[in-house]
Order: structure tokens, then C-alpha cells, then sequence
């Protein structure tokens, strides 16, 4: 069924297309997860914030890469800027409410010790609300990194010059030509089930104290 | 660097409640409506450790999170060393005050290294000291730094947990110490060894403390000085333990310190504090002539052997010392309870429960007789300790008590 | 733009060695191509790139592909490209709905004066007789059973039939005013599709609809062997393809004759049935546009 | 954003061509008004979520209960996550086209495609609601002799309720966005205004279909946020009683 | 629906531990490590409460849970009326079986009648049936049905909840009920108050309760058998409260009983369980010379003056009954406490030490007086009880008591 002749002579090009996938949604991902933290940080203090905030980024979530893309061309032309714009804002939708619950998650009585011994708001985010919130904010960043990983293929409509793994499945469907859509779908599949896996151990490695199980029942 | 950082500093304070008033809906207060603590006023001198006692939700630790402006008085001053907290600067002021929070509240992402060596790192220490000052402390609540030092608190069982909550608090050396049910989640064996290692590691640090509980029995054995209060955050009486057993101020008073408060007292008093009474003694091996006229003499009806090193044999029922012979071992009766000067009257007299014979000896570290006690010697001194008269109050809970039962 | 595109195994260029560049090559400024997202427009497009490396132009394929006229137009309008192949035909319906007739000469100069006002100034060179023609196409049975030859002949049974227009027929005159005027056939309810598209093809493939609006070069029609009605009133635009140039790049360029010229051959030498087997290639025997636009200009001798 | 339009005659921003166009009552009228694509849109999108929601649910309420197959349930979320679904809904076409000509073409294809999105938040939500249920009522409930049915259906599943409906929440958002591919395959629905804006060059009609998706998304979101609040009331508190 | 649901089955059964060991992980045992239980072996007879209690981590729960199978022995059997516990249906055996869980673990989607009601439910009872019996258990657990009946747990204070925790495990009138550590989470007084409530509860269901505790006090109190285990689920002691009291199997034991022991036996014992004493008495306005008279012959100096109805007034020392005048109510020094028969002697001799005089008055509903307690009564009474001689243990203790102090 597969063309694997064809799959064959265009290896270089498959491998230059997954190198650039990866580039396109780790910026994506780079970015959408500084502002999301950012304004999650905010909104866990300032409660009021994430309503407004959520909602935003939820409409934002709604609308098509096309209608932003013929928005932004003239201004920032047929680049990567360009091409990020949708992706880094719909990685906002995830990454924010899991930024927020992750502070929520930190016990109360963690924070009041904190408060007792004397830490500064600063001090007190930095070193214990912030490790206490990455098991969450992990979690956001599998779910978004995968997707993400899906959505990159969206900027194929920027050119050939962008879209990643997205180029063949595009290429592939003006001429229905089966081979070059699964060329383009498998490794996007496998690259996404990497990244999960990725952000699966980074959890596991930065939070050893969760792995440890107790010795001892409390009283 | 707050100064209370360096040990120089490890002097306790005075702590004041003057008309400290708390309520968590202000609106209702102006309603008239009581706040969860209601205007509080008593004097924690330095060094004295003042215990918080009362049904849960009398708003024991919302007095306590007062003191380290966890939560500010809605009015009302909290004065430490005669300074008002609320003009401090809050952070400074928190590092000068140990606190042991009543969920323990230990950092679950930091060894039990790092949660002790908190403050001092907040402080600025040098990493050296900071870990110094960490195994110092753990060893202080006994737990061998090497073990328990990179461990988590996932893995440490409650009684563990309660000791580093103590010894984090501890770290700075501050002169306050609050203490919310530090030893609430552990059974009592572990408990009552947590409370005597606290009581002998307080011997040397002579800090003000003040420790929240709601069992009785725990603030009896721990405070110089116990604030009971009740329901709706008010003081109920503040003073020391013996005198809210001997007197309790109210009806609520009495019935929360229980029906066995005198039993209780007892716990306060030792044998030492008792009248001495020497028993009249004789050695294995003596003639039993002038024994018999020396036990005769005595009201006591029983005569002490001992050996050359002056411990204790046994009882010889003085109509069994016949006019002449040999006082030897075999005549003496099995032996009562050996006591000494610190065991406390309570201990003493359920050991004589237990004995029968009426005395309890007490012996020296060398176990030498020092003399005997009671029951009736007991009983009698704590009566003289008792207030001049019994009141109404102790009828009525008699028959209270009756009903109960 | 990014460097991803020039390294774009893609459109990694095809420059020829041997052609003798014209002396003032080196100042001239590189060439920056784009083009639509379909197969043949960006076959075209390679072309054009191709050709103009052979006379030593360094060409930047960045524009090349980009997914809909939505987005291509405002690139070019805005300089994000120089140089873009387009149907004189849809590309003044574009701008202009409506404006587009049977003369291709007409909708060249109609184009031109649109144009001339856009991002500063944008030319269309020589359109080729190479022309892409809205056409509506039907299986071989369909066409026995009623049997279908002319659009006229379509009308009288189109009532019977499920017809696919263009998405934007009901806006331009060129497709419902013009069916309905000409032909009698009324599109209202028709399914809206992007004509000349795969969805389109895919749609009367799969009988979901029975005439399909399709482009006259598209293989499929070939490949499937199907009808192509003949428009016998004239109705449907010509769509010529042909160079559009920004001014702004003709300005600059050393030798602006010489430039025009290699894209002016280019269109010359390229006819509808060429097109029609180019894309065929592509589409069918999935063939590189790169590969497929090399191949053509070999034979044509515009490149060794 | 810029303008868009660069059209010959005005310059009229998109926000003017957008207010122009909803408030336009031609815009509202007749089978292609919007009254009629609202209904079409959410048509296929609460048949989607429907789908998702046969087999997401009762599979994630299994996994999550026996505690067993976690690993297999979010590996398959994941695939589905990650597939475009422009490119699912051209590898099913030939499929679904071959057994129903009509709607095997405009309907199915979009149609499993939302599915397929719709799934994921839904699996993973549920079986981690479940799972994060606090195992002490569990083993009450054991204790008193539910069977394991009973425990999951009395016990588990109203205590997930909230996590759970926190999965259909962002299933919801993300297919109302997303159904809008459904024009590109003749589906009605809002998409037909951005497909068919585009192509007839009606910045107002693109950005006006653009702002109703958005608005029906919001509103299905703040609905639903409204019931996991409501849900959530109850088990608000948690109920150990240690002071 | 099972047999058990019907009141008629109201039966209590014996539940019996035949050399039950639990291992979390068998391995380890196989390679000789001890199990968090260990042989276990006792029988707990119908109608009995049985309490076990020992240190945390002592397999407590474990041992419970392996009675409704939620967890499932390593070796040995479990029966129940005889019958191995392994053999019955696991949902239709737990239906029989009481649960009170350590964390109450009420649910907290569900009102608090829809959570008593829950075995009733699955053992589908009719709506009505169910809701006439929730009200029915809430009264009997002293909540009003009204007013709690449609709340939901997280509205309730933790006492609260633990009696809604003590109702929904009777709904069904199950024979068995297993009850961890049911009262642990409230405060002192809500806790008594939910012992009292619940042996007077006991004394009408006569179900066979095993029951977990860490509070020796209340295995003391709550028992019929107490089941001492220590660390690695061993059974250190089994059998009555007073026994264990009396004569501890082991140093443990001994240690985990306290060394006041002796003054919880008191805990056990009632003033009518003292032989019965009568104090010489006279009316007020009676003349005094007769009473003289008596009070002489009587070796306890003082005589009570009570009122027309019997009641006391008062104690007049025999000195200041002179040859002749009248009684009057002003001669008599104040009163001293009031007990009944039901009192227990722990609180008689607690009240006695508060009192200014050595005895107290026995008093009926009535308030007629009955007789007098005296302390020495008290302590004779108790060494009578006691066994025949202190052995070594005791003074061990003793000195172990004093060293600890
Ligand atoms: N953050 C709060 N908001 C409103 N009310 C509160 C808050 N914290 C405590 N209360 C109320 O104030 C009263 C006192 O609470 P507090 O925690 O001080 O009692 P406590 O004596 O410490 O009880 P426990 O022994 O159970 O710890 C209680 O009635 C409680 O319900
Ligand atoms: N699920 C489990 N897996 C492994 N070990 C367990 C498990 N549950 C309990 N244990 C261990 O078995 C021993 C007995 O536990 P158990 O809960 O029966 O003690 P307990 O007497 O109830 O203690 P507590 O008074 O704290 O409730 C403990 O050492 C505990 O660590
Ligand atoms: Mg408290
Ligand atoms: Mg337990």
C-alpha cells in the first residue's frame, strides 16, 4: 500500500522536515509556557485574574491559524514569527489553567509554615510554592507539547518553506497521495508520544521527593 | 541578619495578651456577635512555658497565630518584651519565633535536612553551619543525623515528623517558642516520651513557649502556667496547674480539668515534697532484743530489715521480732514498692494500690533508705494542700459526677 | 523569512553551471518567488525559478506554496515575495468579482489596472496560452445516460443532477449569475466546494456530487476519464497563467529586459496540454515539482 | 491585528466589515443565515462529543477503577492528540464516501474526526477522577459491601464528577473550534462563513463567523464550568475529621 | 437480600481468630521476616466489646480488616459463629458486618440520612423503609433527624460525623460491628460524651463489637475483653480489663498500662461494690445527749446531721456534741462530697482528696443517705482485690516509674 520507494528517496527531506517540526513547537512551546507561567503566577495570587485570563485565551483557542496568518502576513511576512503566532497562542489554553491549579495544589499548612518562618512572597514562590506546583505544570506541558506537536503541521499553509511534518501531509492530500500523508503523520504520532514520555521522566527526575515511598505509617 | 540569628541572642521574652480580640467576620463582631477569640489578656513572663488548653474551637490557635501575626487581632495589643508585635516588621519578627504548626507542615520537596536548616538559611548562615546547626538539632529531638538527614518527610512516620517540626523550630535558637498540638498525632508512648525529652531539652534552653493542646493531662505535665479556654475564645482561668486542680474557677472549668482532678494534683507533687519519715530499721543478722523495743515504740507497726549497704530486705511484722534471737532474712514479708524522691505522689500511691503492705519505701540513687510513705501520709498531705474549705462546687460535681458514672 | 525555506530540500535550487550569467548578474538582487499552495501553481512557480537560475538569478523560494490566494495575495501586496505565477482570470476575480471575461487579453489589462494600484506597484508580464479553465466535468456514465456533451445540453436535465460549484459562485458572476443567464442552471443548492481542489475531484470521484467544477489541466479528469462539458456560450473566464512582478524588483534589476524575457519564454513555450501531463506527473505519478519542472525545461533546452 | 482587507475600494477595517456584517439582517435570514449554522454547528458537535463520550467514558471509568491499563489509555490519547484532524478526515473520506456517497462525504469524515479530538480530554479526565478518588471511602464503601459496580457507580464516579466534567469542558471548546473544518468538506455549520468569507474575498463574513464560534465556544465552556461547579459544591470539603 | 437485614437476625455472633498472620509482603515472610500480624489467636464471644489496643503501627486495622476480608489473611482463619469468614460471599459477608473506618470516611456526595442508609440501600430496602430507618439511627445517635437528615457531611463538626460514622455502620442491624479507633478524632469531653452515649447503646443492641483504640483509657472503659498488642502484631495480653489492670502478662504490658495502673483499677470498681458503712446520724433539733451517747461508742468521730427527709446536712465533730442542748444545723461543718452508688471509686477517692474530711456520704436518688466512703475504705477495699503479693515486677516498675519522672 506504502510507497516505500518513494519514502526512500526522500529520507533527507523527511529528516530535515521532523528537525524543523521540532524547532517549530519547541519555540511554541518555549514561549507559550513563559507567558502562561507568568500570568498563571499572577492569577494564583491575584485570584480575579483567571477568570478573565482563562476566557481569553479560550476564545483565542477559537480562532483559525488561516484567519491569523492572513492577519499577521503583512506585517511579519511568511516567517517563523508568523508561523508561531497561532501555536503559542493555543498552547495558552492547557498550559494556563494547569500553571493555576498546580499553585492551588500546594498544601495550606505548607504555606502557613512558610509564612511562619518568615519568608518573604518572593522567597516563599520561588522556593516552595514553584516545586511544589511542577507535578501540575508538567502535566499542562505533556498535554500541550502534544499537541502542539499536532497543530504544528497548521503553518504548512505559510509555504513549503514552513509546516514541518505538516508540509507532506498537505502535499500528500492535494494529490491524495497516501504514502506522503502517513510520511508526514507517523513521525509527528512518534515525536508526540516522545515529547510525552520526555516531560514524563523530566517529572520524575526534578521531583524526587515524590517518588520515595513512605517507610513509615503516620500516626 | 536578624540579630536573634546569632545564639548570643537565644535570651527568652516576655510575652503579653492585652484585651486581644479576634473575629473572623468583623461585621458580625459589630453585630455584637462573639469573635473566635474574645478580648484575651494574660502575661507569659520569660522563660516560662504557658499552655493553651481547650475544647477544639475555642480558638487556641488562633491566639497562637497571633503572636506571629499570622493572623492580626481584629483589636487589642500583643506585646513582646513590651514591644507591640504589630509595629514590627513582620518577616524580622517571624524569624525570632520558633513555630511547630498543628499540621505539622513540613516542606514534602526538602530532606529533613534542608526543613530543619529553614530558617537559618533564611538568615543568610554559611552552608557549613546551616548543616552543622541541622545534625546538631536532629540529634537534640534524637534523631540520628545520619540516618534521618536526606531523607524525605514521605518517609518518616508521625512521631518522626513531630520531632523535625520541633527541631526546624528550634533552628534559629529564637527566643519564642509556639507550639500548636506538637505531639497531637502521635499514641501516647511515643507521646509521652516526646513530652519528657521536650520538658528536659526546655531545662536547657529556658525559652518562653507557648504550646497549645486539648488533652488536660498533657497541659498539666507541660505548663508552668495553663490558659484554659472555652468556647467562643475566652479565658476561662489562667495560672498554674496546681491551682486550677485545687481551684478551678467555673463549673466549665472543673468538668474540663475532670471529676479525678485531685487525683491529678497528685501528679504535680512528689515524694519529696512529702514530710520525711523515717522507718524504724534493723540489719540482717542483728539480735532482735533491742529492735523489738525500738519497734514497739514506733506506731508504725513494722520493722524495716536491711543489709550492711542499708537497701532494703523487707517488713517483719513487729509481733513476729520475739524478745531474743536473730533477725534473719527469711522472717522478712515480700517487698513494697521501692520509690524515690521523684516519683510523683500519683505514681506513689497507685503503687501502693498495688502493694500490700501500706508503706512504700523510698531509697536513694544508692538504693540506702531514706524513709517510707503511705498511703494515709498522702492522702493526708494533699488535704493540707487542699483549699481551707470544700465548697458547693464540689458537691453539686460530686452528684454531677455520680450521674455520669 | 526563515532560513528553514532556503535549506528546504524542497526547493533547493537547480542552478546550472554552464548558463552564461549576464555580467551584471552579480548586483542584481536575488529573486524572492512565491506562489499558491496548489501543485501546478507552484509547478509554475519552479519553473520560473529554474529558468531564472540558469541565467544565473539567485532565486529564494520562501513564498512558494503558500496555502490559499487569502494569504498569497496580502504576501505579495506587502513584499514578502517579488514574483508570483497567476490566472489573469481569477486572479482579477480576486480583486475585482465579476470583471472577468472570455478574452484572456481583456483580463490581462483589467489585472494590469488593478494591479498597478497594489503594494506598489505590481506587473503582469506575458500571460502563456497555457490556460487552466474552470470547466464542469461529469463521469463517462453520467455523460451516456443523459447524454451530456455541452453545458447547454447540462441544463436541460441539471435539475436531476448533483452539481459542485466553486465556493464563491454565488458571489461571482462568472459561475451562478452566468450558469443561470447562459445555461439556465440554477446553483443555489448546489455543494460548495474549493473548485479545481482534490475535495472537488474527490466529491464527483466518490458520486457525492454528479458535475463537478474542476480546472481543465487537473489530471483527474484524465486519470478517471472523465467528461469535460463544453462551455458552447463562452461563460467561463479564460485563466491564463502569467508572471506577476513587483515593480519595486523590476526597478532595481540591472538588466529588466532580460529578466522579463526568461519569464516571457517561459509562458511562450508552455500550452494547456503541456500543463495538463506536467501535472499529471505530479499529481499521479507523484513525481517532485522540482523534478517534473527540471525535466520540462531540459526538454524545452531553457536549461542543460 | 492589521486590517486584512486590501481591497480597491475603501479601507474598511475587518472590525467595521465584521459589525457591518452581523448586524447585516440578510445575515440572519434563510438557510444559510445564522441562525441555521449555529444549529448545523452545534448539531455536529454535540453528535461528536455524544460519540466521544460512549466510548471515552465507560473506558475510563474502567481503567481508572481496576487501576490497571493507565499506561495503554494515555498512550492512545496521546496518538490522538497528536493527529491533525484535517488529515484524519482525508483518510477516512475514501472510506465513509464508499458506503454513503452523500453524507459518507460532508458529514462522517468531520464528523470522526471531532470524535477522535473529543476523546482524549474526556479518557484521561475520567480515569484520573477516578483514581484520585480518596481510596479511605473506597475501602468504607468495600467495608459496607458495595459491589464493585455499585462502588463505582454510587461512589467513584459522583466523587470524579467534577474531574470529569473538566474533561468534557475542554472537549467541548476545542470541537466547537474546531468543527469549523467541516466546510471544507461542504459541511454547513459557522465554518461556511470563514471558508466561504475567504473565498468571496467578505472579510465581515470571515471575522463574523470567526466571532460566533468563539462566542459559542465561551458559552458551551461557561456552561459547563457552571455544572463542575456545581458538582464540585458537595465534596467541597474534604471530610477527615482530624482537627 | 440477605437474612441480616431483617431485625429479626438481630443476633449477635462470636467471632474467633485462629493463628492469623497478615504479611504485606509474603516474600519477606517467607525469608522469616515477622508480618504486620502475627499468630494471632482469641475469641471474642457474642455480645461482647472487644477492643484492641497497642502502639501505632502495631496492626490494629489490619487485624479488623481481615474480619470483612478487606484484607485477606496470609495464613490461619478468621471464624465467624463458627463459620471460616474465607468461605462466605465477600459483599453478602460484609453486608453483616458493622464498619466504622478510621477516617469516618463518610460520603461526602451524599446527604447525611442518604449516607446511614447505604447497606440498607444495597440490600434494597423499599425508599420509605430506608428513610423511617435513618431517622430511627440519627435519634438513636443522638442527631436530630430534622435538622441533620438533608445536610451533608461537610457541614458537620467532627464529633457529629463520627456518630453519623457509628449510625450508617448499624443501619442494618448487623450482629458484627468493627469500629477503628471510631471516637480518636474529637476532643476530650466530646469523646466521653460519645463513650457514654455508646455503652449505653450497647446495652440495649448487645452486638459483639471489636473495637480499635491507641487510648489505654478507653480499652479500659469501653471493653468487655481488652486485646493489648505490641509492635509486629503480636498479642501481648488478652482477656478482662480488670485482669490486665491486676496482673500485666509482660513488661510491655505493664509500660503500656501506665504506672498508675492501680488507680485505673479504681476506674472499674463502684461504691456499691464497697461493704456497706453506716455513719452514726441525728435529726437537727434532735437533743443532743442520746447522740453523744452514740457517736462515743462509734470509732469514726464524727456524726451527720440530716434533715426530716434523711437528708445530710452536715458533719459535728463528737467533741462539740455536748451532754445537753439541741442540734442545730449551724453546729455542722460544711458539707463533704456527695456519692452514690454508682460512682466509681477513681472519682470517690479523686473527691475525697479535695474534701476536707476523710469521708464521703452515699446518697440514693432520693438523697437519703445510704452509708460513708472513707479513703482508707477505698484502699483496703482495693488491696483485697489485689493478688496475693507485689512480686519483683512492681518494684522494678517502681523504680523504672521513678527513673522516667
Ligand atoms: N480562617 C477562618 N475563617 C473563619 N473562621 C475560622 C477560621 N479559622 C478558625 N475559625 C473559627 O474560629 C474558631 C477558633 O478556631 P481555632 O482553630 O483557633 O480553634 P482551636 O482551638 O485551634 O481548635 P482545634 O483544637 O480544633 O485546633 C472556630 O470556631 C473556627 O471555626
Ligand atoms: N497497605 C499496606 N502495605 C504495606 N504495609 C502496610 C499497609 N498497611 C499497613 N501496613 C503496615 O502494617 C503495620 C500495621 O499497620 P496497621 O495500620 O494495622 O497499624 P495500626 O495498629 O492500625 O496503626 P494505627 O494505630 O496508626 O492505625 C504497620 O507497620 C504498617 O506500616
Ligand atoms: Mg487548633
Ligand atoms: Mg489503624
Amino acid at each position: 500500500m506504502l510507497d516505500w520507494g518513494w519514502i526512500g528517496d526522500h529520507l533527507p527531506q523527511l529528516a530535515f522536515r521532523t528537525a524543523q517540526h521540532l524547532e517549530l513547537a519547541a519555540i511554541a512551546l518555549a514561549i507559550g509556557f513563559a507567558i502562561s507561567f507568568a500570568i498563571g503566577v499572577a492569577a494564583a495570587r491575584w485570584r480575579v485574574l483567571y477568570p478573565p485570563s482563562a476566557a481569553i485565551a479560550g476564545i483565542v483557542f477559537t480562532i483559525p491559524s488561516l484567519a491569523l496568518f492572513a492577519a499577521f502576513v503583512p506585517a511579519t511576512g511568511l516567517s517563523i514569527l508568523t508561523a508561531e503566532i497561532p501555536l503559542v497562542l493555543y498552547t495558552l489554553v492547557i498550559l494556563l489553567r494547569n500553571v493555576v491549579a498546580g499553585f492551588d495544589a500546594v498544601p495550606a499548612d505548607v504555606l502557613e509554615a512558610a509564612d511562619a518562618m518568615g519568608f518573604t512572597r518572593g522567597r516563599r514562590l520561588l522556593r516552595i510554592e514553584l516545586p511544589l506546583a511542577v507535578p501540575l505544570i508538567v502535566a499542562g506541558l505533556r498535554v500541550a507539547s502534544v499537541s502542539t506537536i499536532g497543530l504544528v503541521s497548521i503553518t504548512a499553509i505559510l509555504g513549503d518553506a514552513l509546516g514541518g511534518l505538516g508540509f507532506f501531509i498537505y502535499e500528500g492530500m492535494t494529490r491524495f497521495f497516501a504514502t506522503e500523508i502517513a510520511v508526514g503523520a507517523v513521525p509527528t504520532i512518534v515525536l508526540a508520544l516522545v515529547a510525552d514520555r520526555l516531560f514524563l521522566w523530566l517529572e520524575r527526575a526534578i521531583t524526587p521527593w515524590s517518588r520515595r515511598t513512605r517507610t513509615a505509617t503516620a500516626g | 541578619m536578624s540579630a536573634s540569628a546569632t545564639p548570643a541572642a537565644a535570651r527568652a521574652a516576655t510575652v503579653e495578651f492585652r484585651h486581644v480580640t479576634k473575629s473572623y467576620d468583623p461585621a458580625a463582631l459589630r453585630r455584637g456577635a462573639p469573635g473566635a477569640v474574645n478580648d484575651l489578656s494574660f502575661t507569659v513572663p520569660a522563660g516560662k512555658i504557658c499552655v493553651l488548653v481547650g475544647p477544639s474551637g475555642c480558638g487556641k490557635t488562633t491566639s497562637l497565630k497571633m503572636i506571629n501575626r499570622l493572623i492580626e487581632p481584629t483589636s487589642g495589643q500583643i506585646l513582646i518584651d513590651g514591644v507591640d508585635a504589630a509595629s514590627r516588621n513582620v518577616t524580622e519578627l517571624r524569624r525570632e519565633i520558633g513555630y511547630v504548626i498543628q499540621q505539622v507542615g513540613l516542606f514534602p520537596h526538602q530532606s529533613i535536612g534542608e526543613n530543619v536548616a529553614t530558617v537559618p538559611r533564611l538568615l543568610g548562615w554559611p552552608r557549613a553551619r546551616r548543616r552543622e546547626r541541622a545534625d546538631e538539632l536532629l540529634a537534640l529531638v534524637g534523631l540520628d543525623p545520619a540516618t534521618y538527614r536526606d531523607r524525605y518527610p514521605a518517609q518518616l512516620s508521625g512521631g518522626e515528623r513531630q520531632r523535625v517540626g520541633v527541631a526546624r523550630a528550634l533552628a534559629a535558637d529564637p527566643p519564642i517558642m509556639l507550639m500548636d498540638e506538637p505531639f497531637g498525632a502521635v499514641d501516647p508512648i511515643v507521646r509521652e516520651r516526646l513530652q519528657n525529652e521536650f520538658l528536659r531539652l526546655q531545662e536547657q534552653l529556658a525559652k518562653t513557649i507557648l504550646f497549645v493542646t486539648h488533652d488536660i493531662d498533657e497541659a498539666i505535665k507541660m505548663g508552668d502556667l495553663v490558659a484554659v479556654m472555652q468556647a467562643g475564645g475566652v479565658l476561662a482561668q489562667f495560672g498554674p496547674p496546681a491551682g486550677i486542680l485545687a481551684d478551678p474557677a467555673s463549673d466549665f472549668v472543673a468538668r474540663f480539668v475532670g471529676t479525678d482532678r485531685g487525683l491529678k494534683r497528685l501528679s504535680l507533687a512528689r515524694v519529696g515534697d512529702l514530710p520525711g519519715r523515717i522507718p524504724v530499721t534493723a540489719r540482717a543478722g542483728d539480735r532482735s532484743g533491742p529492735a523489738r523495743a525500738r519497734i514497739l515504740a514506733d506506731p508504725f507497726p513494722y520493722l524495716l530489715l536491711v543489709d550492711d549497704g542499708d537497701r532494703p530486705i523487707g517488713w517483719v511484722d513487729q509481733d513476729d521480732v520475739d524478745g531474743d534471737g536473730v533477725l534473719g532474712p527469711e522472717q522478712a514479708i515480700p517487698m513494697s514498692p521501692l520509690l524515690n524522691r521523684r516519683t510523683t505522689l500519683k505514681d506513689a500511691l497507685s503503687l501502693l494500690l498495688e502493694a500490700d503492705v501500706q508503706a512504700g519505701i523510698v531509697v536513694n540513687r544508692g538504693g540506702r533508705v531514706e524513709g517510707i510513705v503511705t498511703a494515709g501520709m498522702i492522702l493526708d498531705w494533699i488535704r493540707e494542700q487542699g483549699r481551707p474549705a470544700a465548697d458547693a462546687a464540689t458537691a453539686d460535681e460530686a452528684a454531677a459526677a455520680a450521674a455520669r458514672a | 523569512t526563515t532560513g528553514g525555506g532556503s535549506s528546504a530540500p524542497s526547493t533547493s535550487t537547480a542552478a546550472s553551471g554552464g548558463a552564461s550569467a549576464p555580467a551584471s548578474a552579480g548586483a542584481s538582487p536575488t529573486i524572492r518567488l512565491g506562489s499558491d499552495g496548489f501543485y501546478e501553481a507552484k509547478l509554475m512557480a519552479e519553473i520560473y525559478g529554474q529558468a531564472l537560475e540558469a541565467k544565473g538569478y539567485t532565486v529564494d523560494r520562501t513564498g512558494i506554496g503558500v496555502g490559499a490566494r487569502k494569504v498569497s495575495a496580502p504576501a505579495l501586496e506587502s513584499g514578502q515575495f517579488d514574483l508570483k505565477p497567476e490566472y489573469i482570470g481569477s486572479g482579477l476575480a480576486f480583486y475585482e468579482p465579476g470583471k472577468q471575461t472570455g478574452d484572456p487579453k481583456a483580463n490581462e489589462t483589467a489585472l494590469q489596472a488593478v494591479l498597478k494600484t497594489k503594494g506598489g506597484g505590481i506587473t503582469v508580464l506575458d500571460y502563456s496560452p497555457a490556460a487552466d479553465q474552470n470547466a464542469f466535468v461529469v463521469r463517462p456514465e453520467t455523460a451516456q445516460q443523459f447524454n451530456l456533451t455541452t453545458m447547454t445540453s447540462l441544463g436541460a436535465v441539471a435539475s436531476q443532477l448533483k452539481i459542485g460549484v466553486a465556493t464563491d459562485c454565488d458571489t461571482n458572476p462568472v459561475c451562478a449569475k452566468a450558469l443561470k443567464d447562459a445555461y439556465g442552471i440554477d446553483v443555489t443548492n448546489a455543494t460548495k466546494l474549493a473548485a479545481c481542489d482534490t475535495p472537488m475531484a474527490q466529491a464527483l470521484k466518490g458520486k457525492t456530487i454528479d458535475v463537478g467544477e474542476l480546472c481543465s489541466t487537473q489530471p483527474d479528469i484524465a486519470v478517471n476519464g472523465w467528461v469535460v462539458l463544453q462551455d458552447d456560450k463562452q461563460t467561463q473566464p479564460a485563466d491564463n497563467i502569467a508572471p506577476l512582478v513587483r515593480d519595486d524588483l523590476l526597478a532595481k534589476l540591472p538588466d529588466k529586459a532580460g529578466f522579463e524575457k526568461v519569464l516571457n519564454d517561459v509562458s511562450a513555450a508552455m500550452d494547456t496540454a503541456t500543463l495538463t501531463d506536467l501535472n499529471k506527473q505530479i499529481a499521479v505519478d507523484n513525481k517532485d515539482v522540482a523534478v517534473v519542472a527540471k525535466a520540462w525545461l531540459q526538454s524545452k533546452g531553457m536549461i542543460s | 491585528m492589521v486590517a486584512a482587507d486590501a481591497d480597491g475600494d475603501g479601507r474598511m477595517t475587518f472590525v467595521e466589515a465584521t459589525v457591518r456584517w452581523l448586524t447585516d439582517p440578510a445575515s440572519w435570514e434563510g438557510p444559510g443565515g445564522i441562525p441555521a449554522r449555529v444549529v448545523e454547528h452545534l448539531a455536529l458537535s454535540v453528535a461528536a462529543l455524544l460519540i466521544a463520550t460512549v466510548i471515552a467514558l465507560p473506558a475510563g471509568l474502567a481503567v481508572g477503577h481496576a487501576r490497571r491499563g493507565q499506561g495503554v489509555s494515555v498512550g492512545l490519547a496521546t496518538v490522538g492528540r497528536a493527529i491533525p484532524s484535517f488529515a484524519l478526515m482525508g483518510l477516512v473520506l475514501p472510506i465513509t464516501q464508499a458506503y454513503d456517497p452523500a453524507n459518507g462525504f460532508t458529514i462522517y469524515p468531520t464528523l470522526f474526526a471531532m470524535a477522535v479530538l473529543a476523546i482524549p480530554p474526556i479518557l484521561v479526565n475520567t480515569l484520573t477522577g477516578i483514581r484520585e478518588v480518596d481510596q479511605d471511602l473506597v475501602e468504607a464503601a468495600r467495608g459496607m459491601g458495595f459491589t464493585e459496580a455499585a462502588l463505582l457507580a454510587r461512589v467513584e464516579a459522583p466523587l470524579a464528577l467534577p474531574v470529569i466534567l473538566g474533561g468534557f469542558r475542554s472537549a467541548t471548546v476545542q470541537v466547537i473550534a474546531t468543527t469549523t473544518l467541516g466546510a471544507i468538506l461542504a459541511y454547513g455549520g459557522l465554518g461556511r462563513y470563514i471558508i466561504d468569507g475567504i473565498a468571496q474575498r467578505d472579510d465581515g463574513m470571515l471575522y463574523g463567523g470567526v466571532v460566533l464560534v468563539a462566542a459559542l465556544a465561551v458559552g458551551a465552556e461557561a456552561l459547563l464550568a457552571l455544572l463542575q461547579r456545581l458538582a464540585a459544591r458537595r465534596s467541597a470539603e474534604p471530610i477527615r475529621a482530624n482537627t
